[in-house]
């Protein structure tokens, strides 16, 4: 038997070599690929910016000489101080309240039987479906300083109405639309926590309250930090708000200034600009290290929990109607600037005025009318399609390889993938525009431009719905499918693909609304050739064609609505839970 | 690098043919040439219906040419021409902006000269030439920009008649300015007409009335006033106000003297690679038939006596840094008084 | 010392939930009694058990002991103080005393040990949360806690942190951790469940000499029999949400009441058939392979159709005829199975398998035929149900 | 048929992973070795079993076989042909099948039944990835599966979608799968740990049966005794990475080598002592309670210290003292377990405590002083390791 003829012993020692060397090579080359890739995407930008960022004062001809002249301008500003405290003000209390807001959402739904989960969800994807401007713009038809028109009835019975350009408007406004991604986030870890943990301590004797301060909070901690770290993040990069509400309250945020410092002159020195991102860069570095370093430790929480693990609603009695009232109430907020943007829509007339029962198609005809108007559309579709597939997959690979393979380095594509969440999207897209005006590809004055810079932009949000979804699967369901004799690629395509289905969907909504509704890359990067969507909605803003916007802004929120209503419905029906 | 070079010396060649041909049969062979070319792209900070209109006009005559357009404020449009100037890839055909931006610009050396028979129509002073007497642009419009108000919000007693009247306390928290270059050149406006020292003292006073400042364009601005979100501001344009007027919004505009005029230049990019296209349509611009479609979106020629004073913020000083070091001086003005 | 009774508890099915959007009325959804009708007492000092099969309510019983599960009716009460009463349908006159009031402990079957504090601070926690009225000292909580660790044998391990402990250590923590404010009434989730068969067994002594030692009453969940019957002085079979049994362990072992009990407490062979004859507690039975004579103590008729049940230890097996020729069946061997101290054959006789447990010296080829015999006083007769 | 030779395998521990950032000598890295030197050979036809506690290499044997670790030297040969070799510290010369190309077919602890696909589709997978010279037609697949799935009885639940089967459905499924392509090798992963006490005994027997049915060769590997006991026909019990003992199951269980392998085969008692006579067979060993006379097959010399074992069941006990007054020691019961077919006693005879297992008529209160006596043939001796 151990005798083995040498016919025998050829074939098969040289078909045993070849195996030997080829899923080693597979995933190694895959993990050169998506690092490569990866690379490209992120690392010229970030380069570029800080490069920039040291070469101020260059002209049409030359380039800037090297000097920290821009740095100094930043700090030396006479209102550096202002602008430091206004955006720590900002920061602290938008993100702080999008935590509480969304962190108390993710609780309710995930741990209690709350009336009324629907609108939780509700509230989260008309977020997604709404562009940042519409909902300002909304805002402040709604509670605008001048002639807000919910501000007279509200004042008539408060004594007091809120001012949408104040801090205080600008904060409950910002908070409001990014809770919905505090919720998603924090969500699957609060159902995914032990809930036997609490109950013990509930049987030890501890109140409702205790439980809450000295087990629940402690054990959430990683997480809760986690994703406070993200949206402080997404905080000190917040422009749309701060534009459109912060300016005329006097509120003035590094963001604002930049976009400012670039429309000081004709011919804009990004010198500043760069200073500014590459300082932002600094800073988020160190928030986004301790989001991994948090993150790491919660993977060490979570493996504590028991095998026989069943989460448990908290009975929260008829308190949970009162739930339901505030969710309701979250449903309502979010739609309302929507809804205040339809009616402006049918009005002839701009503002409050006594017009309510005049009623017109005119904004309608003239935004059909508007030039390029479905190029725009399709340009759109395209790239958020383009960029939310290509985002999604990269990231979907990326994960396989950091989780599944056991590929020296392979940590550091998560590193690589989540860095662009610190470069603010005006960088990022003046980069990928001063980067791919060089490079000699039809890629400048395309849509591959547009997509490529989204894709860079939105990967590490992308990374954050993947990468849970995937190490949750436990390793054997792809070990088996290997020893049943499937290869690598039909590992990822049959087994694991099918099963983050829920996960990449997500992801790929997320990003595709996220990238059609974004101003700050595409105004940087969109050409003659390539108008798209937000360009054209903040065209329309310059414009002062109000009308127009409106009309134009309850369109796209409307089939955006839809759209995101179809795809949960679908999922649903899949039976995936998003 | 050097047959790029070479390529782009013929194409500057070229194209410096069509800008400059004066032939009897220019119209035919720029036609020709330009359906050939088949289309052009136009920079411009023009905003609404206008661009519509002019590129059917365009199109009526030339139905073979498509004409993109790339729309951006005065920043948008030079940083994009610097950017793709740099790398070499200009995209752009033509492009239509305020003067000042346009001069500075032009002084980078990226216009084309050019020639055609419509400029003898053009004042000289509204002809942007070289030192060799090229024209480098034509200015084909104006935009005015003084102060609007809500007729709901602001009654009649308290409208202002001259600037000083904008010191009226009735007014104060009642003026909103851009912080675009609209807003910018508001105080040019003061600091070069009241004299300096003069013009320094208003507007420390002005700053006093509590002016809320918008980060939106002067046309938004306009809106904005008209739908009483912002009462009044004296940095809107002429021509925003007159479509809102039309639409019923109250508003309305009041000249304060000597008023903004922004005035629009045309001209060609010497990397232009449809020259014969981009001359056709800056006919266009620049002739009868764009000058009635200027007008009717009140867009008055630069040169048309409205019936009030004007200023054109880049006439007063000789050359593009003279201008842009006194652009800073205002700029930093503005921040240190209004914000 | 503490008595349940008339305790029903029902949940909303999973997959109407997740469909169930917008307005239904009660009568759409479909009801599962997780708990249905259970009564039982407690004595002070037991060791109550709560057996079943997966998904019988035991946890639900055992969680609505705790006040974990509001049950929709039924009461509980301890010490003859109501804890939770409510009738059926009526929302008037009902008592629910808060989780956090009734002052029992409990050890969960993942220990739910807190993995941010050491195995002091876990122990202590209890003691630290109690009301205000009750609190104790900081040295009298390091007292008793260290009282409570020495106990256990974890004082070496007072300052770890808690995730840094063996299985067994971790099973000793929570119960530590549950007894340190001594209550009146334990209650224990599968605490064995999560260890290997080893730490099992050395645990299960250990607990019951530890309840017995500290006089703790206790209620105990498993769905593990050979637990159960080791460690209890009463034990509720549970089915489908109801008690089938309740008795000793060795009142259920053996005289099962049911074919159900029969066959979850030890792999019973089960042979059915019609009595034919009855005389006083002699029964002859008539099934497919001929007919069986025994003694037992049941309630069945003649002419109506019967289980015998009879255990595997009580099978003799032989390859040559027993001399006793009563109850002897002829069959044949299909498989055998060393278990160590004994030996297990499985025999086909007709359409039945029989399993035979003998000593580990009887050791018979699988395709040997075989007799065995069922001894008389061994079987017992089961009612059809 | 499967020859597993000098098997090695370590891994980093974690700490050190967590740490490990940048560079770092492998001087640095603490290295465990999960698998230690391991050899041995599985016949054609053989039911292999590798039993040992929680973390001695089972699995990592296991997978490393499958190929799903790959070991760090060692060498793995199945019918002659090399699944893996590799010398230690020489890369050259190295085999290393891939996973995928090696046609064994294995069954996950958790069973790894792809949760999105039905029943069938489940079963079919092994075959419809098949590389494309060996991959049969839509029919073929269609024709075996259900073959497969009615061998298994599973074959009314063919459309169902795999995750609303129930434990042991699952198992039969997670089978089902890995014998689809009639692999030359079945390698188990502790399949019924998963279960609960009731459906593991009856699985054991279906498995048990389904193997021989079969005819494949399989290895298995769990860390429960009375399985591995009841279904191999060869164990191997592992000890932190080696192999203890190789052998028949009753080999291992009557004539353990080591402390470890008695201690972990069953719950044996031992007795150290002194060894002070010896003729032949026959010892004398003095412990701390009495002289012990055994007669054992051990190569202890007189004079070394010597552990006697025996186990439960080999122990007598009676209130009375035994008349036969050779090995029997006095000492109190402290402890006392139903178990259903037996009883057991736990008694305290000096600082020992003895596990004594009787038949269940047999039940002494705790606290009666009792006499307990060791059969001197069923007493072991292993020399003190
Ligand atoms: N929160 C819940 N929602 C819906 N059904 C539930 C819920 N909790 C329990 N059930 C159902 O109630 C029944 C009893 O559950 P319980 O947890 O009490 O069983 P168990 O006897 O403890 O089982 P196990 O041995 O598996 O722990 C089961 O059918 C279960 O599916
Ligand atoms: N990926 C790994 N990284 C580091 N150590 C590991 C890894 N896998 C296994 N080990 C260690 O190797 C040793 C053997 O593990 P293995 O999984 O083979 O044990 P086992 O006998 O199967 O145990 P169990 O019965 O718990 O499954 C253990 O100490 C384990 O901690
Ligand atoms: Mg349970
Ligand atoms: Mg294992």
């Amino acid at each position: 038997m151990s005798v083995t003829t040498p016919a025998t012993r050829g074939p098969g020692l040289l078909h045993a070599l070849s195996a030997f060397r080829m899923p080693r090579f597979g995933k190694r080359a895959t993990f050169l690929t998506v690092a490569v890739v990866a690379g490209i995407l992120v690392l010229p930008p970030l380069a570029l910016m800080v490069w920039t960022s040291f070469t101020p004062g260059g002209t049409i001809d030359e380039s800037g000489s090297f000097g920290f002249s821009a740095y100094g301008d930043l700090f030396a500003s006479e209102n550096f101080r202002k602008i430091a405290g206004d955006t720590a003000i900002f920061t602290v209390c938008a993100s702080l309240l999008a935590l509480v807001l969304g962190g108390a959402m993710a609780f309710f739904v995930a741990r209690t039987n709350m009336k009324g989960k629907g609108f939780v969800y509700g509230c989260v994807f008309l977020n997604f479906a709404i562009p940042g401007m519409i909902e300002a713009t909304g805002w402040i038809i709604l509670l605008g300083k001048g002639a807000g028109v919910m501000r007279p009835p509200i004042e008539a019975v408060l004594g007091w109405a809120p001012v949408a350009q104040s801090m205080l408007g600008l904060v409950v406004i910002q908070a409001l639309s990014w809770a919905p991604m505090v919720f998603l986030l924090l969500v699957g870890p609060f159902r995914a926590m032990d809930a036997s943990l609490e109950e013990s301590a509930l049987t030890s004797g501890a109140s409702r309250f205790t439980v809450l301060r000295k087990i629940s909070a402690p054990m959430m901690a990683p997480s809760i930090l986690a994703v406070l770290i993200l949206v402080v993040v997404r905080a000190v990069q917040a422009f749309e708000m701060p534009l459109f509400l912060g300016s005329s309250a006097g509120i003035r945020t590094f963001t604002t200034e930049i976009y400012s410092s670039l429309r000081k002159s004709f011919i804009p020195d990004y010198a500043t600009a760069s200073a500014f991102g590459t300082m932002l860069v600094v800073l988020l570095s160190f928030g986004l290290y301790l989001y991994h370093r948090a993150t790491r430790l919660s993977s060490k929480f979570t493996t504590v929990s028991g095998k026989a693990f069943r989460a448990r609603e908290i009975d929260l009695g008829p308190w949970r109607y009162l739930a339901g009232v505030f969710a309701a109430g979250a449903f309502v907020l979010t739609l309302a600037p929507v809804l205040a943007m339809i009616l402006t829509s049918f009005w002839p007339r701009l503002g409050r005025g006594d017009g309510l029962g005049d009623f017109t198609w005119h904004n309608y005809s003239e935004v059909a009318g508007y030039r390029n108007i479905w190029t725009g559309i399709k340009n759109s579709v395209l790239v958020g399609a383009g960029a939310a597939t290509v985002a999604t997959l990269l990231c979907l690979v990326a994960t396989f390889i950091i989780v599944r393979s056991k590929v020296k380095g392979r940590q550091s594509l998560d590193h690589l993938l989540s860095v662009p969440i610190v470069i603010p999207g005006t960088v990022l897209g003046l980069a990928f525009l001063i980067l791919y005006l060089r490079v000699p590809l039809p890629i400048y004055g395309s849509l591959w431009l547009i997509m490529l810079a989204f894709i860079a932009h939105y990967s590490p949000y992308a990374m954050r719905y993947v990468q849970p979804a995937l190490v949750q699967i436990s390793p054997d369901i792809d070990d088996a499918s290997r020893v049943a004799g499937a290869g690598e690629v039909t590992v990822f395509r049959k087994i694991l693909l099918p099963l983050v289905m829920p996960a990449v969907i997500g992801s790929w909504l997320y990003v595709f609304f996220h990238a059609v509704r974004d101003v700050s890359i595409a105004s940087m990067l969109y050409t003659a050739a390539t108008p798209v969507v937000a360009t054209q909605l903040l065209d329309m803003w310059k414009d002062g064609t109000a009308g127009a916007l409106a009309a134009y802004g309850s369109m796209l929120s409307v089939a955006s609505i839809a759209m995101g209503g179809l795809a949960f419905w679908l999922a649903k029906r899949l039976g995936f839970s998003l | 690098a050097c047959g790029g070079n070479d390529s782009s010396a013929k194409e500057a060649g070229a194209s410096s043919k069509a800008l400059n041909y004066t032939g009897s049969d220019r119209d035919a062979y720029l036609a020709g040439c330009a359906k050939k070319e088949g289309s052009l792209t136009w920079y411009t900070s023009l905003a609404g219906d206008v661009i519509d209109d002019m590129i059917a006009k365009f199109n009526e005559a030339y139905p073979d040419v498509r004409v993109d357009t790339y729309r951006g404020d005065e920043s948008d449009i030079t940083s994009r021409v610097v950017e793709e100037t740099k790398a070499g890839r200009l995209q752009g055909d033509i492009m239509e902006l305020s003067s000042d931006a346009y001069r500075e610009l032009a002084a980078t050396g990226v216009m084309a000269e050019f020639s055609t028979p419509i400029s003898s129509k053009y004042s000289d002073r509204f002809t942007l030439k070289d030192d060799n007497g090229g024209i480098l642009g034509i200015g084909d419009r104006a935009s005015y920009v003084s102060f609007a108000y809500n007729k709901d919000k602001i009654p009649a007693k308290d409208v202002p008649k001259t600037w000083d009247d904008l010191l009226n306390p009735a007014l104060k928290g009642k003026i909103a300015l851009t912080d675009s270059t609209t807003g910018v050149r508001l105080l040019g406006n003061i600091l070069t007409n009241m004299g300096d020292e003069k013009g320094r003292a208003f507007i420390e006073k002005l700053a006093a009335q509590k002016i809320r400042i918008e980060s939106v364009s002067g046309s938004a601005l306009a809106g904005m006033v008209a739908s009483g979100e912002a009462d009044s501001s004296p940095g809107v344009f002429r021509n925003h106000v007159a479509q809102l007027t039309e639409d019923g919004n109250p508003i309305e505009w009041v000249p304060l003297e000597p008023v903004t005029a922004n005035v629009g230049y045309a001209g060609i990019f010497k990397k232009s690679e449809h020259p014969c296209a981009a001359m056709l349509f800056t006919d266009t611009l620049l002739g009868d038939a764009g000058t009635e479609i200027f007008d009717s979106l009140q867009y008055p020629r630069p040169d048309e006596d409205l019936g009030f004073t004007s200023w054109v913020p880049d006439e007063t000083f000789k050359t593009p840094e003279q201008y842009q070091k006194a652009f800073t001086t205002w700029q930093d003005l503005f921040e240190s008084s209004f914000r | 010392m503490l008595e349940v009774s008339r305790l029903r508890k029902t949940f909303e099915t999973d997959g109407q939930r997740a469909l169930g959007r917008g307005r239904r009325t009660v009568n759409d959804v479909a009801q599962v009694f997780a708990v249905n009708d259970v009564s039982f007492t407690v004595e002070e000092g037991e060791m109550f058990t709560l057996l079943g099969p997966s998904g019988c309510g035991k946890t639900t019983t055992l969680r609505s002991i705790a006040g974990l599960e509001t049950p929709d009716s039924g009461s509980i009460a301890l010490d003859g103080r109501a804890l939770f009463s409510r009738q059926a349908g009526k929302k008037k006159g009902a008592v629910n005393v808060a989780v956090n009031k009734r002052g029992l402990g409990m050890v969960f079957q993942s220990y739910a040990i807190w993995p941010h504090m050491s195995v002091f601070d876990n122990v202590a926690f209890p003691l630290r949360v109690a009301p205000r009225g009750r609190r104790v000292g900081e040295a009298e909580v390091k007292r008793r806690v260290t009282k409570v660790l020495e106990t256990m044998e974890l004082a070496a391990y007072a300052d770890r942190h808690a995730t840094k402990l063996s299985g067994g250590q971790q099973q000793r923590l929570a119960l530590a951790r549950a007894i340190v404010i001594e209550p009146p009434l334990l209650l224990l989730d599968e605490p064995l469940s999560n260890l290997d068969a080893k730490l099992r067994e050395s645990l299960r002594y250990e607990l019951k000499r530890l309840q017995r030692e500290l006089g703790i009453t206790s209620i105990y969940v498993t769905h593990d029999q050979t637990e159960a019957l080791a460690l209890s002085s009463k034990v509720a079979v549970m089915q489908a949400g109801q008690v089938a049994q309740l008795g000793t362990p060795r009142e259920i072992y053996q005289r099962p009441l049911t074919k159900f009990v029969a066959e979850f407490i030890g792999t019973a062979n089960f042979l059915d058939g019609t009595v034919r004859a009855r005389s006083g507690q002699d029964f002859a039975v008539e099934t497919a392979n001929g007919v069986l004579t025994l003694t037992a103590d049941a309630d069945v008729t003649v002419g109506s159709a019967a289980l015998a049940s009879i255990r595997p230890e009580s099978v003799q097996i032989s390859v040559e005829r027993p001399t006793d020729a009563r109850n002897v069946w002829s069959g044949v061997v299909t498989t055998r199975a060393f278990l160590g101290e004994a030996m297990d054959h499985i025999v086909s006789v007709g359409q039945h398998e029989i399993n035979v447990r003998s000593g580990p010296e009887i050791s018979i080829e699988p395709g040997t035929p075989v007799y065995i015999r069922f001894d008389p006083s061994k079987l017992s007769l089961v009612p059809m149900s």
